[in-house]
Parts: structure tokens; C-alpha cells; sequence
């Protein structure tokens, strides 16, 4: 024992000594050219029917492919085909669509085409139509279904035969879904459905071959089967994953037409390459922001966003980047997001919420006739509950006016005190402005000269409304003070505070917020149970069309749908149904629209389901490293186009990875004198 | 015996105020897998006896031999295996625990140790007037006054009312002990070897409060000791107990003159003699003592016997009858 | 020795049956069924879907015999597949598993080696200003909350000294360099207590009157302290180690979550975070078949150990 | 021979024998020689009175009030992650509020968590050890069954069920600690009950005509009460460390609660600022540090002087 003890001191010191350069996470890349990127969570898997959130698009749109594609360098927003050869043949009507597929398109090797060895099969128009099925398949608990939904004629039908116990029939067919040929697809609509093209370059509409599917079940999850450029090499939970080339993808080369900002930026240098430029991308799992701002610095990661705590660090304005990152020669997108952060009303709830005259009408006789249908069937005792409910409505209808003016006069209140400057320097770093609106600033239908009336900041005017609400200082007419839960959408340090935040701003008027704090999924279920009073939540846009915004109004959309507010004013959902007909492309529809677009806004601003708070910029960082990096806010499948330099990465992480070593030699000295004195101690001991 | 039926109304004639039947308390001994019982310790093994109202039976025999397991028996703190015990006429293992909680104030026990008997974290008044706040729902004035009259009786000083057992010296809390036990006024006073563990000086001033107290309230003594000459001046009867067994059961005064079985002999051969320059010839016993859990065939004194014959190895002893009210568990007792 | 096993072996079953129950109770009075139905069937599910999934998942069957189907699941490793990443759980355990042990059973036996050496220092030194000096400052080790040591940790030998990555985690040999911070963490959270604790038995072994023949012998200190000391405080020690086995378990699970590290505790605090009750159930349960086995494996080595042992 | 009792004079023994102390006074004695001890006492004490004064809300009382800053452009803006000042002598949060303020009301939250914990779990532990020592048996093995089967179930997730049944929130995260914390004190209390029953005094009160609870409680408890007392303030620390590992898990305090845990969760960001923003890490895990510290010193001591042999 006395003889192996300095020797484990010694491994001791070699491993602190091996520290020196230890703090590269990644093994050495000969040659290839990777990227490396970071993103915050495991996805939730691979299946197209479920790439409902960013991340998983982001990943599942590098392997799968949909009918079309956005251009990755244009500007405003263009869409060409992808796995479609042209743009479709649309109809007069603009309910039928032809859409041929491009030929020689082959499915990557995989053990699940049994038949041909492993060989990739060629992809047909029939793997769209089965695709577009299995979105439509509730066994697969599709995520996307809504963007078909009520359009594709017959596909509803589909939908709700799927339903059953019995597995779903795939050979069923759907009558809008056709292949006139092998390479030909035809989709017949049930009514004008402008943005069809949009929702056909999201991964919801990618194509997945049946044999996948069938051979692994389930697991095809983890097993993912594309055309894409890349194919999935290595999946380690929560951890990293690795996509690689894949080396039967089709010809498809670096888009040779940009701005002359673009050819500036280098971003042309490539053109006329064949895609992918990258050999892998090593995407690792990072749950804190700290840890991957860091990888970022020492150059492990190659692009990064701007944590709002390491602000400062960052940058030195608004515009410019610090000394420290110039230094670092790292370089700077910034664009605005097309996003929206808001906090919402639950319009069912008996203390904020509204009911418009014509709903509780409707609603009514909803009841009596359901009532009558039970009494029919001789149902008595239900009969008689929604006999009663009606009766009740009933009763309530003459104040109902009176009731909706007061609340909206509480809702304007709160917004009116909600201290947007405040929040964009606290919590994003200036980063941000005010939101006036459902649409976001330089979104489609946005109207630069449209003002919020109580976007402003402005606690008299404030506490003004909420007396005239019948809450003067924030106390009800029965003396009580009101008092507001506030659901929060998870329970990171961020949210948190946000939240804190608006229990601050809210007791300004005298109105007491109570926070309830909820996971994910918890919230999630609260929104789909109408349990949620109030709770703040951000909307991104799938796509360029205002529809996408101006739908989270819209009165069948209420929740489990996306109109989790359950707003309803039967004056907007017919503006709305008018909107949603007409087409950003064509000029004169455009022009329409737009109108519409405004009268809207006009009136949720006015009746104030949401305090809509803020729209932000998006700040990205990109090392010099990196080629060919242009934030896309619509596609999924960009990284085919990034490319690096390995060697400059190499050299220079090295360079920003010294370790500090004095402080290791003191811990250390201090270790190997105590080990000295103990054996001193014993030698002398043993005298 | 007659003299004490008169003397005790509350005894029924011709009933002793204990009987003790064939009493068996064996514990059991757990080994292997499930632990099965697989042999028994017989701590007390067939043991009879009686005391009358205002008698004193002295129990004695060597440490581990039972005495303090029969004590515990009768009270049912341990519970017995087989047997009968009649207190004052009822069957006190027929009872139930309710029933014998209330039985219980007319049995009383004095432990050995006045150190563990004593409860640290209570005060005197409430250590002494347990019994009193158990049985007797008087009101809380009434109760002290009780217990300082008790106290007094003892030989303690009412003033130590409030104070804890750690304040009091070894004698003084044995009185304490007893104070307890005459709380309740029981007519049963079992002596657990009450002197053992004081010193000499002391025990002298305890056996003589007891023998006091006896006088004047009249109870029965079961006086457990290991020394003979302890229990010599407060018995009326003795037995001799070895091994679960009583051995011996005679008067004082026929026990000590004319010893039966040769445990009891050497017994009162160990007694040292005042006088040290007296010399009896003394046979001191030879071997160990057996262990409870491996009990030696036949009788069960065989192995450490001078007179033993071949069928001590074999068979148990009867009890036999040497002399009116004396017994004897030998095959061949001493004349 | 063989029946004390056995018997030992046997007493495994009620608790295995009692483990089941508890997180049967718990995660039946937790979730209902239709909770989990409208997880798992996502927003559009209508009323009859929610049956047939009931029925199909046994949620129509009586608590009685939901409870029988749950343990033959349970004792099966049967979890089914998770409600939020639709993975399998039993993969999921078992490529949870690798890097938890990774990280802890290395981390677990260096810190015992580090708290012995200075428990056997202190010993030598016992009753000087050394010996004083260490009991105050395991004290002051047990004081600082654990969370403080990683983020300082963290921020200090990751961030400023850049000594390890700050993050991370690798398959293969190279994850050793991602394992040392998060381990000299634990290592530095845990030193405390078991210094303090090391040092009582040990002292307790050099106060016993063996020691002091041993010496009168001339016997040589270190054969004394190697041969004779830890000898007879391997008793104590085994019984410390397998009471600390739960502590590595809730110790590891915010290690795992600072460090990036994809073990059992990251997926435990991700299923929370998540409402993933399959995963905390089977977390759960794993943690507890562990916890057990490692008790019993305790209790046959202290057999070993100690021949004074009864096998009552 | 024939003394009377009533004349004997009890000093005459007394001063044969050296009274013994009793084990109070004795260790209060001994407490009392330990200055460490008593300093730590007054610590406690200290913290104790802040956190009532805090509760009471006669004591910063300010700890949710934001403060602004004017610059030199005369624009008023939140006074956030203000460093140490006059003002503010622990710096300002976020929120621009008084980081000393809410550190101190920390300690009232803590103190309520601790006490909430302890009061439910040491009833439970004594309740239960007390029937499971005394009756032993059939009602011990099956105490015994439970708090083993609770022993082997991870306790972090087995709180976190717990508070999913519960709900969220530091009363029930404390209820929680105190369902699942009671199985070691339990494990003593039976130990101690298992010796205490075959005590003379207990057979003497079984002869005086006690019931087993009036034994259980009035007569063997206050035995036992040192080792409920020791538990007691090492229990504490754990109330206090556990808070801080449940908010950050997301469980304990609320978003608006400036718990200890609150704000040592949000140092993790903070901290990696720039410049960084140490302030508010350093006071709540410093305030943190000293009472847990003031009760592992205060524990220990009692530990010694009440229980020599429960050193552990």
C-alpha cells in the first residue's frame, strides 16, 4: 500500500496536467468538412406527421424532402420545387392542382427496401398520396393534419375512418389525391386554398416511403428514410446527433442568383456547387443557454444566437458588435423575427372574458335544438340541463353588452399597464419593439402607420379604464380586490421572471396576479381544457401569409385549435373568411387583402384578446469560418447549403483554448504536501 | 396457617392468597431459513407453589436460574406458556388486558435495579402516584397528598416530591420503588432480589422498611433473593429454584436446620459465617451451570451432584414429601 | 451463511412487491387514465377515442387487476413506450444507463478513496491543529448547498480557468475528459460528510484496545493503519456506502442535467419537465430494484467482512 | 433494628453516593462549555427572529418593491443588477429589488419549510416507530415493510410524485419532505423503543396498571426526545437544502417567492453576465451557509452531549 501511494499521486498529477487542452469536446475530424451545431433539446423524433415544433422540422427537413422548397437566397420569400419538376398547373378555379415529380429521385439506402437489397427505390407520385395519408391517419397522432384539413376534397373522410379500432385502410383512396402517372400528381380542392404552396414546402408534407414505415413500425421515429441531402448517422439521446452525406441524393447545385449584398457577403461564392457542401453535421444537445454561448466563444459551435445575459459581451449597440467578438472576427445577422409575444385571455373565463351578443344567440339555439334531439331520443334529464343552460344564457343575453364593454375596458387596462420599454430592456436587451398588432413588422399585410391605442405604456390612462371597468385602484364592487392567475408556460429562470414581471406591472393598477407555474405539458393541457385565465405565449409564423397570424382570431379556431384566446366576434370571422380566400401572389387579391388585413386588426386591437407585447429582432452570430449562413425564418432545409473551413476552425479554437495553469500548480502543491506530511508522519511513526 | 385466613377478610377459607400451577414459561429459540423455532428455553419448567395472605415465600437460587422470569410470570409482564395462576380465586392468565391492568394494583413489584426501575425523565410525584392516577381518579391535590404520605412511609422526605430519580442515591430510590409499589395498597408485594444491588449498609435499613411495612399492612411477600441468608430473617417459607425448577420447598426454620436436597446444602454451605473463625467444612459446587437451552437429561442438578446414582442421569426426581409442608425434587434426598 | 442468503434473498419480495404498489398508488392516483389518453391522442381527440384507448390500455379493467397487469409489466421490464418522445423506454433506460454509471461509480469510489486518505491523515494527526482544522472544515463543506458547488464549479474550472469543457458528454473512451469536473464536483459536495464520518470510525478503531497491543507488539504504525485499522472499519464503511447509494442517485441527477451528461437523472428531470409519467414510473422503479439489490449485496458483503456476524 | 422510617435521615445516603445529574441539566452543561455551540445558538436564534420579523412583515418588508435609476439624460429606467451600494448593500435583482431584503425573506420561507417538514415528519416517525418497537410483532414487520419500501424508492422522484399529487407549491414541497423524510428518525425511534420496553421502569408501569400508549408516551418518550431533538436541527439543514434542489427542479417555491432556492436558481444565468452578477449567488448561498452551518456545529454538539452514542 505505502509503495502504490505516490504512484496514484502521480496519475493524480498527469490527469490534472492533461487538463491542458482537455476542454475540446469534439474528436478529431480529419479532412471533413463539418458543421457544428447546437440545439437546446432531444428532438421529439423523426416522423414527418409530427414535426410540428422548429426543432424537429429543422432536423426532419434535412432528411426528407417536400414537393417545394424556398429559395434559400431570395428575397421577399420565393418558392421553387424541390422534389417537384415546375411550379404547379393550377386551375381556373384554383381548385385543381397538377404537379409533376422530378424523375430519377431516389430514397436513401436502407435496410427497410428489402426487395432491392437495401438499394433505395425511386420516389413515385404515390409515396406524396400515401404521405399525405398517413398525415391524415389519427394512429400516427399527426401534428399537422390542420393544414389539409377541409381542404383536400375527400380527405376529411379519410381522416375520420381512421378513427376506428380496425387498422387504417391505406388502399382507401381520396379523391383529391390522384397520380395520373408514376411522376404526375393531381390534388383536387373543396374550396380556393391560396396557401397550398406554402404549407407544400413544410416537412408535414414530405415524402416517406411505405416500406419505412412498415418495416419498422413504430420505430421509424429513429430510422428515418428521405431523399434528403443528409440521412441520419447517429442519434445519442440528449446528447448529439449526427447527419451525414447521403450519397444518393439527386443532383442539386448552390443557387447561382442573389442580391448584391449577397455577392458581397460571399454568399455566391459557392454557386453552381453540388449540394451538400458538408459532409456531416454534428448537431449537439445544449439545454443551458450558458454552456452553448461558450462552446460558441471557444469555438466549438459555429453559429449561436445572443443569450440575453451575455448581451454585453456581444455587442457594443444595438447595430454593432463588441470589440471582443470583432476581435474574434465573428460576424452578425440581424433580421426581425416574424414572430409575436403576447399575453392572452382566456375569453371563456367569467371575469375577463367576452361573449358577443350573436355567439351567445347562436348558442342558444344550439342548446334548445340539441334539447330537443335528446327529448326525441328520450333523454329527459338531459334534455332538461340544456334546457336550463339555455334558459340561463337566456337571461344573461340583455347585459351581455354592457358585461363585454367593462371587460374590454379591464383587458385595455392591463395592456395599457403592461410596461413594454421596460420588458425589451430588461429581457432582450433592447432587442425588440412594441407589437402593435397581430402581424409583425415587415410581414406581409403589415401597416407601417397602423398605431395600437394601448401599446403604450401609460398607467393613468390605465388605472382610468379599470375604474371605468367598475374596478377602481384594482377593487371590485364587492370590495374585494381582483385577483387574476397567471399560467406560466414552463419553469425556466426567464419565464419565471417574465412572469414576476407582469405580477409587478399588474399591481401598479392595483390588480394582483397570481402566478401558477406549470411544466410544458402542463400548460399544454391547461390550453386544450380551457383552464388557463391568463398566460403569456410567443406565435411564429409557418409561413408568409398574414393568414397565419389573423387566424389565431378566428372563432371555429378556438381551442384545442390554435385560437387558444377562444376570441369570437362573428364580424371578424366573416372578414376573416373573406381574407383567407385571397392570395398574396396575385396583385389586385393582394390589395384586397391587405384592406381586410387592416380592419381586422382594427378589431382585435380594439376588443384586446391579447396584450400584444413584443416583436423581436433576431440576432444570430456566425464564426468567420462559416460559408454560405443566411437565416431563413420559413425553411427546414438549409444546412445543405452551409459549408466551412475546417482548418481555420482548427487553428483558431486552438488558439482561444489556453488554459489558465497557476491555479491548478497551487491545488496541486498543496495536495502533494499534505501526502508528504502524512507520510512523513508515518515514517516518523514507524522510527 | 389458619391464624392469616382470619387475619385477611378478603381471602375466601381455605384459599391461598396465590397459587401458582405448574407454571411453564419457555422462550422460544428461531434459527434457519424461515425461522422456525427449533428448541425452546425453559426459563421457568413446572414450578408450584402458593403464599398466603400475610405470608412471605422466599424464592431463592443462582442468577439465570428463573426466579426473576417466575416473578414476571405471575404478573403476567412476561408471558407465561402453561400453567394455572389464581390470584385470590380468579385464573390471572384467563384474564384479559383490561382486566388485568386492574388486577394488577393488588400484585405489586420491587425491582432489582433501583436505577432502570425508575423512569429518568419523571419526577418522583408522578413515578410514585402512577398507579394512583391509573386506578384512582382522584383529583390531583388529593393525589399528593397521598404520595407524600407514601414518601413518608418509606423513609423519604416529602420535600423530594418534585424531584427526579438522578438526585436520589441507590437506598433512596430503592424507597422510591417501594413507595410505588404501596401506592395502590396491594395485598402482593413481589420482591425481584429488592437488596441485591445496594450496598451492605443499606440493605440492612431496606429489608427492615420492608419487614416494617409487612407488619403494618399485612402483605404477602414473594421475596426473591440468590442469598440465602438474605431471605433467612423475612421468610416464612422458602424455595430453592435451580434450573427452572424449585428443587426445595420447606419453612424457614426447616429449611435451614435440616436441608433436603444437596443444592440446598451447598447453598447454605456459601453463607459465610460471622464469625471467621468458625470453619465449616465446606464442599464448594463442582462444574458450570447448564444453560437454559441445553438442559441435562434426568435431573437436572445430576452433572454437579456429589450423591449422584445412576438414575439421576435417566429419569426426573418426584417430588417428594420428607416432612409436613417440605418437599423435595431428589431421588435421594438428605435426612 | 447460505440460509442467511436465502433468507435475505426472501425478504426481496415484499419489498419488490411493496416498490410496485407505491408506484402503482402513485401513479394511479396522479394521472387518470384519461389524462394520459388525451397526452397521448393529442388535441383533436374526440370522446370515443379516448374510450377505445382506454380500452385498448386497460383503463376500463378494475384497480384490482390493473394492479396485477402493472406488476407483471414492472417485473418483465415491460415499460412500454414514452408518452412524449414515443421511444421505448426500455432502450431509453438502457442508454441512460451507461453514462450514469460513468459518471458516478467512478466518482463514488474516488471520493471514498479521498475521504479515507484524509480520514487516515487526520487519524495520524489526530487531536493538532490539522485534525481541528479538517473537522471544521468538513463542516463547512457539509454547509454549502450542492447546487452552489456546481454552478461555482461550473463558472470557475470551466468557464474561467477553461481546465474542462463546460458541457458534454462522449460514447467511448473519450468521455473521460467530459466525467472529471462533474465528478471532482461530486466529489468536493460529498468529502464533507464522509470525512467526518471516516474519521470517527477510524478513531473509534485506534481508541479499541487491539490497537495498543498491536503497538506493544511493535507492531509497525503502517502495518497498524493499512493492515489492522481498515480491516475492522470495513464494517462501518460498507454499511456507509450502501446508505450514501440513494444520495448518488438524487446527486447525480443535477449533476447530469449541469453537465450535459445523458444519464437516468438528465431523462428523470426531462420526464418531469415533460409530465412523462411511463419514464418517472419507470425511473422509479429501476431506482428502486437498484437500491435494493445494492442493500443486499451490503448486507451478504458485511457478512463477509465480519465473522462476528450472526446469522439471525 | 426498628428504626422508624419516618426519622432516617436521607442526606446520611446522599452523601455516600454522588448524585448523578440529570441528562438535561447535564447537557446543558456540557453545551455550554462548547462556546462554538452556544455562538451557534445565538446564530440560530438570530435567524430565527429575522425570519419571524420578516414573516410578520415588520422586517424588510421592501423585497418586492422595484427601484429605479435616473441616468444622465434624465431617463427613468429599472435599477436592475445594481451592484453592492449604500443603497442596497447586497446589490439589486433583476427587477431592480434589494437583494438583502429578499435574502431575508429567504430565511422566513426556509424557517417555514423546515418547520412544516419536521412537525410531519417527526409525528410520523415517532408515531410509527413507537408502534413498530413497542408492539413489536405483526405491527413491526409491517412498519418495517413500509419504511423499507420507502427507503428503496428514489426519494427525489418519489417527492416529485408526491407533489404531483399534492400539487406545487413550498407547503406541499415541505409536506412532501416530511411524507418521505420519516423513515431514518423512524428507524431510530424503534431501535430506542425495542431497549426502552424490556427497561424495569416500563415493567414497573406495566405492574402499576398502564395501557401501551400511556407507556409508548408518557413513559418511554421522553426517553427517546434527545434523539427527536438531534434529528430535529440536522433535519434543518435538510429542509433548507432540499428547498433549494426542489425550486430549481421546478417544484418548490413560486416564481414570485424570494426563496433561497429561488434565487440560488437564477444565479446560474446571472452569474455568466458581464460583468458577472455575483451578488445575489454570494448572499443567498452565504445566508444559507451560516445557518447550516450554526446548525451542523449545533447539532453536533448535541449530538455529543445528549447522545454520546449515537455519534455517527
Amino acid at each position: 500500500m505505502r509503495k502504490e501511494f505516490p504512484s496514484l499521486v502521480a496519475v493524480f498529477l498527469l490527469c490534472i496536467c492533461g487538463c491542458a487542452g482537455m476542454a475540446n469536446p469534439y474528436a478529431s475530424e480529419e479532412g471533413l468538412v463539418v458543421l457544428h451545431y447546437s440545439i437546446g433539446q432531444d428532438p421529439k423524433g423523426f416522423d414527418p406527421v409530427r414535426a410540428s415544433d422548429t426543432l424537429s422540422s429543422g432536423l426532419i427537413g434535412q432528411i426528407y424532402e417536400p414537393l417545394y422548397q424556398y429559395a434559400y437566397l431570395k428575397r421577399p420569400y420565393t418558392i421553387e420545387p424541390c422534389l417537384a419538376d415546375g411550379m404547379p398547373e393550377i386551375s381556373e378555379d384554383k381548385c385543381l392542382y397538377i404537379i409533376r415529380i422530378k424523375k430519377g429521385v431516389f430514397f436513401q439506402d436502407d435496410p427497410c427496401f428489402v426487395a432491392t437489397n437495401g438499394k433505395g427505390r425511386e420516389l413515385t407520385a404515390e409515396d406524396f398520396i400515401y404521405s399525405f395519408k398517413r398525415l391524415a391517419d389519427t394512429k400516427n397522432d399527426p401534428e399537422g393534419y390542420w393544414i389539409f384539413q377541409g381542404y383536400i376534397k375527400g380527405i376529411d373522410e379519410f381522416y375520420e375512418a381512421s378513427q376506428s379500432e380496425s387498422p387504417t385502410d391505406y388502399s382507401k383512396e381520396i379523391e383529391g389525391l390522384k397520380a395520373l402517372d408514376r411522376y404526375t400528381l393531381r390534388i383536387e380542392l373543396n374550396k380556393p386554398y391560396p396557401r397550398l404552396l406554402w404549407v407544400l414546402t413544410m416537412p408535414y408534407t414530405a415524402a416517406v416511403p411505405h416500406e419505412a414505415v412498415e418495416y419498422y413500425g413504430e420505430e421509424v421515429l429513429n430510422h428515418p428514410v428521405g431523399t434528403g441531402p443528409f440521412r441520419l448517422a447517429r442519434w445519442d439521446h440528449w446528447h448529439r446527433i449526427i447527419l451525414e452525406r447521403n450519397p444518393t441524393f439527386r443532383e442539386e447545385f448552390y443557387p447561382s442568383e442573389g442580391t448584391a449584398e449577397d455577392r458581397e457577403q460571399g454568399l455566391l461564392r459557392d454557386a453552381g456547387k453540388r449540394l451538400p457542401l458538408a459532409d456531416r453535421v454534428v448537431l449537439t444537445i445544449i439545454k443551458q443557454e450558458q454552456p452553448a454561448w461558450l462552446y460558441f466563444l471557444s469555438g466549438y459551435l459555429d453559429v449561436s444566437g445572443i443569450p440575453k445575459d451575455n448581451w454585453n459581451t456581444a455587442m457594443s449597440s444595438l447595430t454593432t458588435l463588441s470589440p471582443q467578438m470583432e476581435a474574434k472576427r465573428i460576424t452578425l445577422w440581424r433580421e426581425r423575427s416574424f414572430s409575436v409575444y403576447y399575453v392572452a385571455f382566456n375569453m371563456n373565463d367569467s371575469l375577463i372574458g367576452m361573449k358577443h351578443p350573436e355567439v351567445c344567440k347562436r348558442e342558444i339555439e344550439e342548446k334548445r335544438k340539441s334539447a330537443e334531439e335528446a327529448r326525441e331520443k328520450g333523454d329527459s334529464k338531459e334534455a332538461e340541463r340544456l334546457d336550463k343552460e339555455a334558459d340561463e344564457l337566456e337571461k344573461e343575453l340583455p347585459y351581455l353588452p354592457q358585461k363585454n364593454e367593462k371587460r374590454r375596458k379591464l383587458r385595455q387596462a392591463m395592456s395599457l399597464a403592461y410596461n413594454r420599454p421596460q420588458r425589451i430592456e430588461i429581457f432582450a436587451n433592447g432587442r425588440a419593439e412594441p407589437a402593435q398588432g397581430p402581424i409583425p413588422p415587415g410581414f406581409n399585410g403589415y401597416d407601417p402607420n397602423f398605431k395600437n391605442p394601448y401599446s403604450e405604456y401609460d398607467i393613468e390612462r390605465a388605472k382610468l379604464l379599470l375604474a371605468e371597468a367598475g374596478y377602481p385602484e384594482g377593487i371590485g364592487e364587492d370590495g374585494k380586490r381582483l385577483e387574476l392567475s397567471f399560467e406560466t408556460t414552463g419553469a425556466s429562470t426567464t419565464v419565471l421572471q417574465s412572469a414576476d414581471f407582469f405580477r409587478q406591472e399588474m399591481r401598479k393598477i392595483g390588480i394582483v396576479i397570481n402566478i401558477v407555474q406549470n411544466t410544458w405539458t402542463e400548460f399544454q393541457e391547461k390550453l386544450r381544457t380551457n383552464r388557463a385565465q391568463t398566460y403569456a405565449l410567443g406565435w411564429i409564423a409557418d409561413y408568409p401569409d398574414p393568414e397565419n397570424f389573423l387566424q389565431l382570431f378566428y372563432g371555429p379556431n378556438k381551442s384545442p385549435n390554435p385560437n387558444n384566446a377562444n376570441y369570437e366576434n362573428p364580424e371578424y370571422d366573416r372578414l376573416y373568411e373573406e381574407m383567407a380566400a385571397l392570395s398574396d401572389f396575385d396583385p389586385q387579391e393582394a390589395k384586397r387583402k391587405y384592406e381586410l388585413c387592416r380592419k381586422m386588426e382594427h378589431i382585435v386591437t380594439e376588443d384586446c384578446p391579447w396584450i400584444f407585447g413584443l416583436t423581436y429582432w433576431s440576432y444570430t452570430l456566425n464564426h468567420c469560418w462559416l460559408k454560405n449562413y443566411k437565416p431563413h425564418p420559413f425553411a427546414y432545409n438549409t444546412y445543405k447549403y452551409h459549408s466551412v473551413d475546417p482548418e481555420l476552425r482548427l487553428r483558431l479554437s486552438q488558439e482561444w483554448n489556453r488554459p489558465t495553469m497557476f491555479p491548478a500548480y497551487i491545488i496541486l502543491g498543496v495536495i502533494l504536501s499534505l501526502a508528504g506530511l502524512f507520510f512523513y508522519k508515518l515514517k516518523k511513526q514507524s522510527e | 396457617m389458619n391464624f392469616l385466613e382470619e387475619k385477611d377478610a378478603l381471602c375466601k377459607k381455605e384459599e391461598p392468597l396465590l397459587e401458582v400451577v405448574n407454571l411453564k414459561t419457555y422462550f422460544p429459540i428461531k434459527s434457519g431459513v424461515f425461522r422456525r423455532t427449533v428448541g425452546y428455553l425453559k426459563a421457568v419448567d413446572d414450578v408450584s407453589f402458593t403464599i398466603a395472605a400475610g405470608e412471605t415465600l422466599g424464592l431463592v437460587g443462582e442468577s439465570g436460574c428463573g426466579k426473576s422470569t417466575t416473578a414476571r410470570s405471575i404478573l403476567r409482564l412476561v408471558e407465561p406458556t402453561d400453567g394455572k395462576i389464581f390470584f385470590k380465586g380468579t385464573d390471572v392468565r384467563a384474564l384479559k388486558e383490561s382486566q388485568l391492568r386492574s388486577l394488577r394494583r393488588h400484585m405489586q413489584i420491587i425491582f432489582q435495579d433501583p436505577y432502570s426501575s425508575l423512569n429518568p425523565r419523571m419526577t418522583v410525584a408522578s413515578i410514585v402516584g402512577e398507579g394512583l392516577r391509573i386506578h384512582e381518579k382522584l383529583p390531583w391535590r388529593e393525589i399528593r397528598e397521598r404520595i407524600a404520605f407514601l414518601l413518608d412511609e418509606v423513609g423519604l422526605s416529602p420535600h423530594h416530591i418534585n424531584r427526579y430519580p438522578h438526585e436520589f442515591s441507590g437506598g433512596q430510590r430503592q424507597r422510591i420503588g417501594i413507595a410505588r409499589a404501596l401506592a395502590l395498597n396491594p395485598s402482593l408485594l413481589i420482591c425481584d432480589e429488592p437488596v441485591s444491588a445496594l450496598d451492605v449498609s443499606i440493605r440492612a435499613q431496606i429489608i427492615n422498611l420492608l419487614t416494617d411495612l409487612k407488619e403494618r399492612h399485612n402483605f404477602a411477600y414473594l421475596f426473591i433473593s440468590h442469598d440465602l441468608s438474605v431471605v433467612e430473617h423475612i421468610a416464612d417459607r422458602v424455595a430453592v429454584m435451580y434450573l427452572g425448577k424449585i428443587v426445595e420447598i420447606a419453612s424457614s426454620t426447616e429449611l435451614y436446620n435440616h436441608p433436603s436436597h444437596p443444592y440446598t446444602v451447598s447453598l447454605l454451605d456459601a453463607i459465610p459465617l460471622p464469625d471467621p473463625k468458625r470453619r465449616r467444612n465446606v464442599t464448594p459446587l463442582k462444574g458450570q451451570v447448564p444453560t437454559l437451552a441445553h438442559l441435562p437429561s434426568g435431573c437436572r442438578f445430576h452433572p454437579r451432584c456429589e450423591r449422584k446414582r445412576p438414575i439421576c442421569e435417566t429419569h426426573q426426581p418426584p417430588l417428594t414429601e420428607v416432612s409436613p409442608s417440605h418437599s423435595v425434587l431428589c431421588h435421594s434426598p438428605i435426612s | 451463511m447460505s440460509a442467511y442468503i436465502i433468507r435475505r434473498l426472501l425478504y426481496l419480495v415484499p419489498t419488490v412487491l411493496g416498490v410496485c404498489l407505491i408506484t402503482f398508488l402513485l401513479f394511479n392516483v396522479v394521472t387518470t387514465g384519461e389524462a394520459i389518453a388525451k397526452q397521448r391522442l393529442g388535441q383533436h381527440a374526440t370522446q370515443e377515442q379516448i374510450e377505445s384507448y382506454l380500452k385498448t390500455h386497460g383503463y376500463d379493467k378494475p384497480l384490482l387487476i390493473r394492479f396485477f397487469i402493472n406488476l407483471k409489466d414492472l417485473l418483465t421490464f415491460n415499460f412500454g413506450r414514452s408518452e412524449v418522445t414515443h421511444q421505448k423506454i426500455t432502450t431509453m433506460l438502457w442508454n441512460g444507463m451507461w453514462p450514469s454509471l460513468s459518471l458516478m461509480v467512478p466518482a463514488f469510489f474516488f471520493t471514498l478513496f479521498v475521504a479515507i486518505s484524509i480520514a487516515l491523515f487526520t487519524a495520524l494527526y489526530r487531536n493538532t491543529f490539522l485534525d481541528r482544522s479538517t473537522v471544521v472544515l468538513c463542516i463547512i463543506g457539509m454547509s454549502v448547498p450542492f447546487l452552489a458547488y456546481i454552478i461555482l464549479g461550473q463558472y470557475i474550472l470551466g468557464y474561467k480557468l477553461k481546465y474542462f469543457p463546460v458541457t458534454g458528454y462522449e460514447w467511448g473512451l473519450g468521455v473521460f475528459k467530459f466525467l472529471i469536473l462533474p465528478g471532482l464536483i461530486y466529489t468536493a459536495a460529498s468529502l464533507g460528510s464522509d470525512v467526518r464520518f471516516y474519521r470517527t470510525v477510524v478513531l473509534d478503531e485506534i481508541n479499541q484496545d487491539y490497537v495498543r497491543t498491536a503497538r506493544a507488539k511493535g507492531l509497525s504504525p503502517n502495518t497498524i493503519l493499512f493492515k489492522h485499522i481498515l480491516k475492522n472499519a470495513m464494517i462501518p464503511i460498507i454499511t456507509r456506502v450502501v446508505v450514501a447509494l440513494p444520495f448518488l442517485y438524487m446527486g447525480s441527477l443535477l449533476l447530469e442535467d449541469f453537465y450535459g451528461i445523458p444519464g437516468l437523472g438528465a431523462m428523470a428531470l426531462n420526464a418531469i419537465d415533460g409530465n412523462d409519467f411511463a419514464v418517472i414510473k419507470a425511473i422509479t422503479f429501476i431506482g428502486a430494484i437498484l437500491y435494493v439489490l445494492a442493500n443486499l449485496a451490503g448486507d451478504i458483503l458485511y457478512a463477509l467482512v465480519d465473522p462476528r456476524v450472526e446469522f439471525k | 433494628m426498628n428504626m422508624e422510617p419516618g426519622l432516617q435521615n436521607p442526606t446520611m445516603e446522599t452523601s455516600q453516593e454522588q448524585p448523578a445529574r440529570s441528562l438535561w441539566s447535564d447537557a446543558l452543561h456540557r453545551l455550554k462549555k462548547n462556546r462554538l455551540a452556544v455562538f451557534s445558538f445565538f446564530i440560530i436564534l438570530i435567524y430565527l427572529i429575522v425570519a419571524v420579523l420578516c414573516g410578520a412583515g415588520l422586517l424588510a418588508t421592501n423585497y418586492d418593491e422595484q427601484s429605479y435609476k435616473i441616468d444622465e439624460k434624465g431617463n427613468i429606467s429599472l435599477n436592475s443588477y445594481s451592484p453592492p451600494s449604500f443603497k442596497n448593500p447586497l446589490g439589486t435583482d433583476i427587477q431592480g429589488r434589494d437583494v438583502l431584503s429578499r435574502v431575508l425573506q429567504g430565511s422566513w420561507i426556509s424557517l417555514r419549510v423546515a418547520l412544516t417538514m419536521s412537525a410531519i415528519y417527526i409525528f410520523i416517525a415517532v408515531l410509527l416507530g413507537a408502534f413498530a418497537g413497542y408492539f413489536g410483532g405483526f405491527i413491526d414487520d409491517i412498519i418495517q415493510w413500509l419504511y423499507q419500501t420507502l427507503a428503496s424508492i428514489p426519494g427525489l422522484l418519489m417527492l416529485i410524485a408526491l407533489t404531483f399529487v399534492l400539487g406545487k407549491g413550498l407547503t406541499n414541497v415541505a409536506v412532501a419532505l416530511g411524507l418521505v423524510g420519516w423513515v431514518g428518525l423512524c428507524r431510530l425511534m424503534r431501535a430506542e423503543y425495542l431497549k426502552h420496553k424490556a427497561r424495569d421502569y416500563v415493567l414497573a408501569a406495566k405492574a402499576q396498571g398502564a395501557g401501551p400508549f400511556r407507556i409508548m408516551f408518557k413513559h418511554i418518550f421522553p426517553n427517546t426526545f434527545h434523539i427527536v431533538i438531534i434529528s430535529f436541527s440536522l433535519g434543518f439543514v435538510h429542509a433548507i437544502m432540499g428547498e433549494v434542489v426542489l425550486t430549481f427542479v421546478g417544484l418548490g417555491a413560486k416564481a414570485h417567492e424570494p426563496s433561497w432556492g429561488r434565487i440560488i436558481s437564477e444565479a446560474r444565468a446571472e452569474l455568466a453576465r458581464e460583468p458577472a452578477v455575483w451578488w445575489p449567488l454570494l448572499s443567498a448561498t452565504v445566508a444559507m451557509f451560516i445557518v447550516c452551518l450554526a446548525f451542523n456545529i449545533l447539532g453536533d454538539a448535541l449530538r455529543d452531549s445528549l447522545d454520546p452514542k449515537l455519534k455517527e
